[in-house]
């Protein structure tokens, strides 16, 4: 945080343009919470904000141990920013391995703020401490502020009569406080936060309220802290804000797609991390006409959104990577019986159960190729947690609109992490027609099957020019018909096991997901529109990507970047895209999966650079990987 | 969407036009015919009827009705089910499945539809044994049963089909067979008109890779006295001469000669209502040779459907929180205005 | 492989290396120690030992033994130890499982796995919560029950895992608490004995999604009236003053005060080897407040096992064909030479 | 067949290289049983032989009907051959439907054998003939053969008290008597099957041979029969054969590497078309220790196998493509714990259920792919029906040697196709080296962990030179560890989330797999080792292609043929054999999937041939092809 100086009443407060901060302690210690409010303050501050919740994958790891340790990092700044950062600024720790597991990331004389109450023999024995790393001098490097967190916060709150237990249950309201204090957070937010949370339980109120307070005017009074912070107001464009994560804007993409389609939505899914929070969120929508089912397993949960979407309904499922091996079988079911349906696959590390609360990208090739025989599906990816909103309705849309499964990927990271959201105007929300035929669509004179002397007769499997077959649905009288999983007969939709036929049907299939290109945007390239290197990405590594291709260009580079929210079919000028390049660099959190497909496809020698560390992209790690190349 | 007019349906009017695919003397044919005769009676336009199934010969069914039908995935045909009723309750929707598709693969989704009291209505063809498969045992091939995946005779031991549906807490629970025609037809009926899930075990003869299995309960000259033919508020009565019937001793059921052995009121009444399932699931397990096997409506209780409690929830939360309103949702949690 | 010297085995020699990471407070603990305890009277060489489970908070219980362990997949548990046991009979493998793990995404194996027989050992440690996954309502939480999966309550009636097993076929039912530490030791060391599949219901509390669910038969207060623990052999007693009992009215249970209402020799005795498992049956859908829950053993029967049969079998064909000799079967069909 | 007339007992007898013929008929009229013995007996002659049984999907759809029709087609020759043959020259047809859904695939010219009594008003109606092609000269093309079969043959057995019904079912009999007189077959293998068969009814054996002989000498004595056909043996390496099926051919390929590996097998799969056969022929090898079990579904018995390979068995599963679907997520455990496993997809029509009896290569990228995460596992694929004996040995030896599940990629063909087998010396097969480690396998110097006292740890993820880590057993005193789907630390095995640690076990994983390259033969190149163009293929198109390759080579192209065996690792060489080659030509039975590899991993810019009817290549179909990308 490269800093101008400034003095106000004798105090030192220093201009910064970012900062990037993080809590971390025991789950118990309400590290997240604290996290959370920072960064709400900070964003009605006016500031931009990115953040990356880490928390373990136990529930509640046995207290103080290493395992048990859970963070929150918060990146605000005055300009704007894409990740929630590299390097921190400042760290604050509540116990040992809070600091054992988090110094590493915090960056030479960073500020380090220590609980040291909880550095007790018992403590660091838990964090596998052999001397206590405040006395051995190991954190040299640091500007290291001892708070007897402990100590300060039970004071602070001991007239609100709370068990012990309780009392230090306040600690993280303190730590804010202090936080608050050196970056020049109002309190107000989170005072009101507190009123409105535990109205019912006035004491909690009271302590937390006192306990916050406490930790700010520590601040203001202790002569050892250092300077204070000033970020200023972000220029970000005019509008009303909310702070979004990933899976609160996928379910509030479906709800608004469901809306604007006047169809109603089914979701059916089966809790796994780090989907889980999608039911959640869609539970809570019933005043939305939303039905959610609990299913008894991932199969159960495709079964009942195909079976809600035969129906007339817009049918939703969610999981993520092992929930997608048990799903692939029924997805199958809808390419053959041409169905909409929306699978939401929150990639986190693998294979098998893996990592299962860290991120990673490694589901692309299963979401392309994992199923039996030529079974082509729609994939779109958000490349942020507010993008999630867009690409939710996108993939409402392109289901309904060309009776596709359609794989919406999104991962881990932008799942729990959150952005800063324009409220849109609703009113100015996109409409996604949806049309259920109510007469027969051949006039071949032949009477009707049903013999109720209609003209003409039903072909479930007639086309369009985008070789969209009609969504009619059960309940329509004189469109009665059958379909099923066996190759069927085009136009009529019979079984058919003739072989030409077959052919056929591989092939429309497969070119009613390629005419999905024709209603996506074009690829845009940010930076240089032809160059030496073209970076290439997709999903949740759109932050790091954009501001590692920012510093080299600013570097003098010439370096086109590009970034892939459609990802089967391709948007149409890709190829053109490629041909104005030199060099491509493919950043994947895998081992090189749109790698593959690009190379295969478009013949270019490009390079993957590859971190499987459940991890998202450190941008420096981005910013070497383009040295390389263009050096 | 207007109904087409319900005077005019005639059993035939529910035959599609695609040719029957099953081996000239399958029992499928008997049932099949029987479902177009039982619909025809239900006053429930064509349209709106909806047939479900999984796969295996059972559940080439729903080709066969001019119906709306969905041909699914193997054992999944309950999940199906489950959402479309769950987009759509005013659809009458019929879950055809087999021993295997419904016991093997899908055992898991019957029990928990069953659990939930989806308004569907299973019918599972049970011809223990995998007939599209060419000849597997399946899980209610009776022990030793020699087949293709088991030449020295299956040692698994079988699950029985309405014990299950009980242990999964269903609401109506029946048995019939495929060739009584009659009983079969009322016995579809009955399941119409139940509101929750019905679950129904079809005896259905496999003519090429189990033909008889059933002759015991189909022939005529041992029919008679190995069949019970369940009646609600009627005494357990069955045999050649109607003078058999089944006694309680203790929880142990036996059969008795009545006048001979007791009297007609020590014979134990059958009430397919009774909340406590007990007795259904004493009548699931009897067997021949010690005991007749039941056909009928083994159970039939009324509770309310997962639909209902589901748009009862729905109801609740919009007269709490008044309809959805994108705007609102958009807007439920801390903002902030940039000039 | 000569088995570790059986005599030196303790509690804590079952302990593994790494350190244990469920939440403070959490019914698991207990479990795990009286496992160690239990498996520590066996004279079962540790080796010879297998911990299988699906995924889950209570699925974690492998890496905490100093056996073998195998964490597998979700809900597949009892499918690897089918496997395992089928190639090493000589093992004796736990199964360790959660009520989400076990019956719901798992319902179908657990219930295939108990038809056959196998010699496995399944605990479903019943939170009526899926833990792990922070916090939804699983397939035993009573209707209503509030979880972030359901903020206006399920709606999806439970399934009684007892039932379940019994519909199931399984020749050893019994059900224990996670806080009766004896009860839990002895009701594992009879699992232990028995041969064939054992499934055993163990009431455990999360302590973090669900506390409390079992308070009404754990807490001092109540339990003695919510609680019948079954005795082989003896009449089913229980309250406070231990003067209350369980009388059959027909098919119905009652809850009778002896002396009062009845005689002792009017209630129940019972007999968990019958082989008609009606009163199993009725016992596993005793609920409170109506009745106590019952706790113990319901059902111990000896069937042959799926490896014993087969391995019958095997030798069968052995003494038949005579021991395999690949040269015979490449050979077992028309034949011709080329020169 | 081009052929050269000789002359005998006053009867016209014709040389030729090589014949195709088909028996169709009602799926009830046993079509394939007459196939097969024609086989047989060509064999058994010294014809080189392939066989192509086609039959619906239905069990027994309505007789007569279009749907119900089956066929079996044996090609036999004088010549090595290596496909069932794209045209036929003879066809013999029992009735109007089988007619009509063969006759397209006769040669012009070639021999129609029509059973006359089967056209009647009915039988045509129901095969939506409006009139007898027998009348209306539509067959003038070809040497059209009327034989009252139903009357002559019930003539022939009427003696024999069958029932009426039973009586027709000896139709087919005088069928191949018929044929067997028209090629020079001896009769006495067949009537010797049928003693055996019928032994127990007497009077079906007496029958069925009446009928044999009455075809036979109707052939012999009636004069519109047209001239005999030789067919001479063929040139074929000397030693006993026996026919065999590719299904036939795993199973027993697995249970010679069970025994030559010491190491008894457990399969555990579930019944679907067309890999049932396996788990029928293996539940018949009980007394070489196999042990099967039909689970309740693919996930349980693909569960079931995993188990019992942690117990030290060879654990086994096959399925068809739907099932791999359901297997994927077990298969990613297995890949995690590092256990070996076989899983055998015999792959059919798709996508979904798709077409169940018909053949295709469109799992590839399945295989490959479908999985959460980085989850790589080898793939071997036969090429013929004999060679699925080599290459189950061969998945058995790679999922052992290397620890890791190991994929055999079959298809409807060559699992139903029938080829001559050379039985192979069992004291020449080699041998499969197993190890279950009895001791601890570091000397870290503490004491075990057991407190047995025994220095050292067991370290179940210590791994060997090829990275390969040890197969320790349940049971094993002092080696108690614990394995399982989290991630999982390189070397101890235990629980690990730490990013570094992830990222070196995807690699590790991933090279484990790579490093079977090593064990497995170079790629050899058929024809020319350089030139303008090589043709590349996998699994079941080996014959067709080798065929083209032969003849348009014979035409002095200079083409040279590759066909893959092991698709991952692909063999060492592959890079280099390309160097050699200016263009590429890919023919699969699906819309490109080794191609979509081949182009990403080799950037060449290779074509594909792609047919995806549900039924394998035509040599001349392939022909085209080379003709086009060589001229
Ligand atoms: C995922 C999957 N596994 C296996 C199969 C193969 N299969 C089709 S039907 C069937 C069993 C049929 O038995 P049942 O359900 O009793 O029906 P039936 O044919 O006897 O009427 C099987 C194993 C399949 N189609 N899909
Ligand atoms: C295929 C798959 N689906 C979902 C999950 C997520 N998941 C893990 S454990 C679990 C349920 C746990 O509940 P339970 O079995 O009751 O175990 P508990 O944690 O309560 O002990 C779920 C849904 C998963 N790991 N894998
Ligand atoms: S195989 Fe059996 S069940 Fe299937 S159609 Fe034929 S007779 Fe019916
Ligand atoms: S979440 Fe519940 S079940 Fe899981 S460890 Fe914590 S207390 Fe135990
Ligand atoms: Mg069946
Ligand atoms: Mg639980």
């Amino acid at each position: 945080m490269s800093a101008t100086a400034t003095a106000r009443e004798g105090r030192k407060v220093q201009e910064v343009e970012s900062v990037t901060i993080r809590f971390a302690g025991d789950s118990g210690d309400g590290m997240q919470l604290a996290g959370t409010q920072f960064t709400n303050v900070s964003a009605i501050l006016g500031n931009d904000i990115a953040t990356f919740p880490d928390f373990p994958a136990e529930i509640r790891a046995p207290a103080g141990t290493l395992a048990g340790v859970s963070g929150f990092q918060v990146h605000f700044a005055s300009t704007d920013i894409h990740t929630p950062g590299d390097r921190l600024n400042c760290l604050i720790v509540m116990n040992p391995a809070a600091l054992k597991t988090n110094l590493k990331d915090l960056e030479d004389g960073g500020i380090l703020i220590v609980n040291s109450d909880s550095f007790g023999p018992n403590d660091l024995q838990k964090a596998k401490y052999a001397v206590n790393p405040l006395d051995d001098n190991s954190l040299k490097g640091y500007r290291v502020i001892r708070v007897p967190i402990d100590k300060l916060n039970r004071e602070a709150v001991k007239e609100c009569n709370l068990s012990p237990r309780d009392a230090d249950r306040c600690k993280n309201f303190f730590a804010l406080g202090l936080v608050y204090w050196m970056f020049e957070r109002p309190m107000e937010a989170t005072l009101k936060w507190i009123r409105d949370k535990f109205a019912k339980k006035i004491d909690v109120l009271e302590a937390n309220t006192r306990a916050l307070k406490a930790g700010y005017n520590y601040g203001e009074t202790v002569e050892m802290m250092p300077v204070q912070y000033r970020v200023a107001k972000a220029k970000i464009a005019p509008g009303t804000y909310r702070k979004l994560t990933g899976n609160e804007a996928l379910a509030m993409g479906l709800v608004a797609a469901s809306q604007l389609a006047e169809t109603p939505m089914v979701y059916a899914g089966y809790p796994i991390t780090p989907a889980s929070d999608i039911l959640h969120q869609l539970a809570d929508m019933k005043n939305f006409g939303v039905k959610t089912l609990q299913a008894e397993d991932e199969i159960a949960g495709i079964g009942a959104a195909i079976g809600a979407a035969y129906g007339g309904a817009i049918g939703v499922t969610a999981t993520s990577g092992p929930g997608i091996c048990l799903k692939s079988e029924a997805i199958g079911l809808a390419v053959m019986t041409e169905l909409p349906l929306v699978v939401i696959d929150v990639q986190r590390g693998g294979p098998s159960t893996g990592l299962p609360t860290k991120t990673e990208q490694a589901d692309l090739l299963q979401a392309m190729f994992g199923r039996n025989g030529e079974c082509p599906v729609a994939i779109v990816a958000p490349r942020s947690p507010a993008d999630c909103f867009d690409m939710a309705f996108e993939a409402v849309r392109i289901a309904t609109e060309f009776m596709v499964p359609t794989f919406l990927l999104s991962d881990g990271y932008i799942a729990n992490g959150a952005e800063p959201w324009a409220i849109p105007d609703v009113k100015k929300l996109p409409r996604i027609k949806i049309v259920h035929p109510t007469l027969p669509n051949s006039t071949d004179g032949k009477h009707h099957e049903n013999g109720n002397g209609e003209v003409g007769k039903f072909l479930p499997y007639k086309r369009n020019a985008m070789l969209v077959r009609p969504w009619a649905v059960p309940g329509t009288p004189g469109l009665e018909h059958r379909i099923g999983g066996i190759e069927k007969q085009d136009i009529t939709g019979n079984v058919n096991y003739e072989p030409a036929n077959h052919e056929h049907m591989v092939r429309t299939r497969a070119q009613k997901v390629a005419n999905v290109a024709q209603t996506i945007p074009d690829l845009q390239v940010e930076g240089d529109a032809d160059g030496d290197l073209l970076v290439i990405g997709w999903g949740g590594t759109f932050g790091s990507i954009t501001t590692a291709v920012e510093r080299a260009r600013r570097k003098g580079m010439k370096i086109g970047q590009v970034h892939f929210r459609y990802l089967n079919p391709f948007p149409k000028n890709t190829g053109e895209v490629f041909k104005k390049f030199k060099k491509f660099l493919v950043p994947e959190l895998n081992s090189g999966q749109l790698l593959l497909l690009l190379r295969a496809k478009y013949l270019i020698d490009a390079k993957g650079l590859n971190k499987v560390q459940g991890r998202p992209f450190l941008v420096s790690e981005i910013e070497e990987a383009i040295e390389k190349m263009t050096s | 969407m207007a109904a087409t007019a319900l005077p005019t349906l005639k059993p035939q009017d529910f035959a599609s036009d695609q040719e029957v695919r099953w081996c000239p003397g399958c029992g499928d044919y008997s049932i099949l015919a029987q479902m177009k005769k039982a619909l025809s009676t239900l006053n429930v336009p064509r349209e709106k009827m909806v047939f479900v199934s999984g796969i295996g010969c059972s559940s080439r069914f729903p080709y066969y009705m001019n119906t709306y039908g969905f041909h699914t995935i193997h054992g999944r045909a309950p999940t199906f089910a489950t959402g479309l009723r769950m987009a759509r309750p005013d659809l009458q929707v019929w879950v055809v499945t087999g021993d295997g598709d419904g016991l093997s693969i899908g055992g898991n989704h019957l029990i928990h539809a069953l659990r939930r009291n989806v308004d569907i209505k299973v019918l599972l063809f049970n011809n223990e044994i995998y007939g599209l498969t060419k000849g597997q045992y399946s899980p209610t091939s009776r022990l030793g049963t020699k087949s293709k995946s088991s030449p020295q005779g299956s040692i698994d031991s079988p699950v029985r089909p309405l014990s299950v549906a009980l242990a999964a807490e269903a609401t109506f629970v029946a048995r019939t067979v495929d060739v009584d025609p009659n009983h079969l037809t009322a016995t579809l009926q009955r399941a119409a008109a139940h509101k929750g899930s019905a679950f129904i075990e079809i005896y259905q003869n496999c003519k090429i890779f189990n033909d008889g299995v059933f002759d015991y309960v189909t022939d005529k000259s041992s029919k008679a006295d190995n069949s019970l033919y369940l009646e609600h508020g009627k005494p357990m009565i069955f045999g050649k001469d109607r003078n058999k019937g089944i006694r309680l001793n203790g929880l142990t059921p036996e059969t008795v000669v009545v006048g001979k052995d007791c009297g007609l009121d020590d014979v134990v009444v059958h009430d397919e209502k009774a909340e406590n399932a007990t007795m259904a699931y004493l009548l699931s397990r009897m067997m021949v040779p010690q005991f007749p096997e039941v056909f009928g409506v083994l159970r039939q209780v009324s509770h309310p459907t997962y639909e209902e409690l589901q748009q009862r929830q729905i109801d609740e939360v919009t007269a709490k929180k008044g309809k959805g309103d994108l705007d609102k949702l958009f807007r439920n949690d801390d903002l902030w205005v940039v000039e």
